[in-house]
C-alpha cells in the first residue's frame, strides 16, 4: 500500500507529529511504503533543523529526516506556509524540500491512502 | 480515464480567523481545483460561520477571505455542502451565506464521505 | 477579576466551564471565536441572561464581532473596542480562559 | 471509512459531531487525547455503547491509553497499536476528525 | 515585605501529552517555585488528567511527567487544588491522582481566583 | 499602569499574536507602559525575522520589533521553549531577546497586570 501523510502541526506543541511518526514507522515495518510527508499550517515547524530539544527528549525534524532518508521519501514543506512562519532552504533538514500545493494534489491522487494528523 | 480522477473532499470545521485552519484550507482548494479532481467542501460545525455574510476583518488587521468562496465557481468547484443541524445551532439560514450551498442532512454527508478517496479536514 | 474568552461555545467547553467560577461582579469579555457566544438568536442566550442577571457584565470586543460578521449581539451585552478591552484590565486583574 | 478521533470528548465536539455522520459499520479509531471517551466508567459509556449496538466497531490505540493511565475500556472496545492502526488504515479509507 | 509577595494562581486545563501546554506549564512553575512567592495550582477539567496515576508514555515516545507534581512539595508548592465536579465527570477520585490535593467547589476556587495578583492558564 | 504580556502561540497559525499586538497598541496609546511580552510555547515562533509573509497580509515578527523598540520594551522568549522549536540568536528580531523563566516571574511580580494571549 502506497500512503501519503499530511502533518498539519509543528513539532512538540502537539502530539500530532508524534503520532504521525509513530504510524509512518508502523507502516513501514509491515511492508508499506511511505511515499511522502506533506507539512502544512504549522505542521512546515516539523522541517527546521534549528530544534535543540534537552538531551533526554526526542528530535523530532532529525528523526523524521532520519526516517525519510532511511526510506527513500521528503519531508515536504509548502512554499506559502512555510513563507509565513519562517522556514527556507537556508535552515530545512535533510530530506526535506520547499514545494508548492499541487505536489500534495499528486500525493493525494497517486497515492492509496492520504491520512492527515493535526490538532 | 474517469479511474483517474479522485473524489477529494475538504471538510471545514473551524471559525474564521481564531485561527488560520480555513484561509489556509481555501489556499489548498484553489491549488487543488487546477488539478480537475472531483472537489467537494463541506461545512460542519463552526466551518459554516467562514461563510458568514459582511464579515469585515479591518478592525482585527487579518485579511478577510469569505468572499474567495463566491470565485469557487469559476474554478468549476461547485459541490458545497452545508449540514443542516450545525446550521440551524448557530441560528443561521442560507440567506446568511455568502454563496449558495446545499444544505444536507448528516446521514447523507456521511454516506458521501463513505465514497471519498481523500478526505482533509481544515 | 475580568475574565476573557476566547473559544467558541459551540466546539468547546470553556465558555460552560469559567462560568462556574465567576464570583459575583466579575465581568466576562469575549475575544475571538469566544464572540459566537453572544449572536443574537444563538442557543447560548439563556446561559448569557443568567449570567447578566447575577451582575456579572458581559463585553464583546467589536473588532472581533466586525471580523465575523455578526452585527447584532443579545440583549444587555455591551461592545467594546481594544481601548474599552484596555479599560476593563484597568479596573480588573485578568484571568485569560485560553 | 475509518474515523480518526483525537479529542477530548470533555472539552471539545469533535466526538459528538463525528458520530452523527457515521455509516453502518464505520470503525472508530480514538488516538491521542481522543482515548479519554473510552475510559470505563466515564459519562460516555452510553454514547459509546449506541455507537457498537448501531455495528460501528470501536478501537483505541493501546500507546495513547497506556500513557494516559488508562487501563480499563468500556465493554466492546478494541485496543491497537500503531500495527493494528496500519492494519485498520489497510482495510479502509481514512476520515481523521481534527 | 509581604506586599512584596504576589499570589500568582496557575490553571491547568489541559489532557497531559496531547499537547505540550501542561507539560510547559510544569517547567514554568518549577521555576517560578525558586522566587518565594505565593504560587497555587488548580487542576480544571482536563487539567485533572495530568495527576492521574499509572501514566506510562514509552509507547508515545514521549518523556512522562506526572511524577514531577510529586516534587512539587520539595520546592513549597503545596496548594494544589482540584475542582470537584471535574473530577466527578471524568470518573475518578483522589485515590486515582499522584499527589495529595485539596478537592474544592467551583466557588470557593472561583473566590481564590478574586484573590490572585496574576492568573495563568495551561 | 505597568503591563507584562505573556504570549502563548505562534504567528497566523492562531489569533492570539494579533489580538496581543491589538492590546499592547491601545494600551501604549492609553499611556500605559508595556514592560515586556514574553513568549513561551509556540508564541516563540513571533521572535523569528525569518518570516516572509504575503505582501498584502501584515508581518506579525516585523510589527512586534518595531512596537517593542519604539516603546522601549523587549520581546523575551523563554530559552528553553525556544531551544525545542528551533529559535536562537542567529534568527531574532530585533528588540527580541532569549532569556529564562526567571525573567517571566520578575514581570509578573514587578507589573500592575499580567496578560495572557493564547489558544
Amino acid at each position: 500500500m502506497n500512503i501519503g501523510i499530511l502533518l498539519k502541526e509543528g513539532p512538540y506543541n502537539h502530539q500530532a507529529s508524534d503520532t504521525a511518526y509513530k504510524f509512518a514507522e508502523a507502516a513501514i515495518a509491515k511492508g508499506h511504503k511511505v511515499d511522502a510527508v506533506f507539512l502544512y499550517n504549522d505542521g512546515v515547524n516539523n522541517a527546521t533543523r534549528l530544534g535543540d530539544p534537552p538531551q533526554d527528549d526526542r528530535n523530532v525534524a532529525a528523526r523524521w529526516s532520519e526516517l525519510a532518508q532511511n526510506n527513500g521519501f521528503k519531508v515536504l514543506a509548502c512554499i506559502a506556509a512555510s513563507k509565513r512562519r519562517g522556514i527556507n532552504d537556508d535552515v530545512l533538514i535533510d530530506g526535506g524540500e520547499i514545494t508548492g500545493l499541487g505536489t500534495l494534489t499528486d500525493i493525494a491522487i497517486r497515492n492509496d491512502r492520504l491520512l492527515t494528523f493535526g490538532d | 480515464m474517469d479511474t483517474d480522477i479522485k473524489k477529494i473532499m475538504h471538510v471545514m470545521r473551524r471559525a474564521p480567523h481564531g485561527s488560520i485552519y480555513t484561509y489556509e484550507g481555501l489556499e489548498m482548494i484553489l491549488i487543488m481545483a487546477a488539478y480537475e479532481q472531483d472537489l467537494s467542501l463541506v461545512f460542519i460545525g463552526d466551518g459554516i460561520y467562514a461563510l458568514k455574510k459582511n464579515q469585515d476583518t479591518a478592525g482585527i488587521g487579518i485579511k478577510g477571505f469569505s468572499r474567495t468562496f463566491m470565485a469557487l465557481d469559476g474554478y468549476d468547484v461547485e459541490k458545497l455542502y452545508v449540514d443542516r443541524q450545525s446550521l440551524e445551532e448557530r441560528g443561521l439560514t442560507e440567506d446568511d451565506l455568502v454563496v449558495d450551498v446545499e444544505v444536507m442532512e448528516a446521514s447523507e454527508i456521511g454516506q458521501l464521505m463513505t465514497e471519498q478517496d481523500v478526505i482533509i479536514h481544515h | 477579576m475580568l475574565h476573557t474568552i476566547n473559544k467558541s461555545p459551540f466546539e468547546n467547553s470553556t465558555l460552560t466551564t469559567a462560568v462556574r467560577f465567576l464570583q459575583p461582579g466579575d465581568p466576562i469579555l469575549f475575544i475571538e471565536d469566544g464572540v459566537y457566544a453572544v449572536q443574537e438568536g444563538n442557543r447560548f442566550g439563556a446561559l448569557i441572561q443568567s449570567v447578566l442577571k447575577k451582575n456579572n457584565p458581559v463585553y464583546a470586543l467589536k473588532p472581533d464581532l466586525d471580523a465575523r460578521g455578526i452585527s447584532a449581539v443579545a440583549e444587555g451585552v455591551t461592545t467594546v473596542d481594544y481601548a474599552g478591552f484596555v479599560d476593563l484590565v484597568e479596573e480588573h486583574q485578568v484571568n485569560s480562559w485560553l
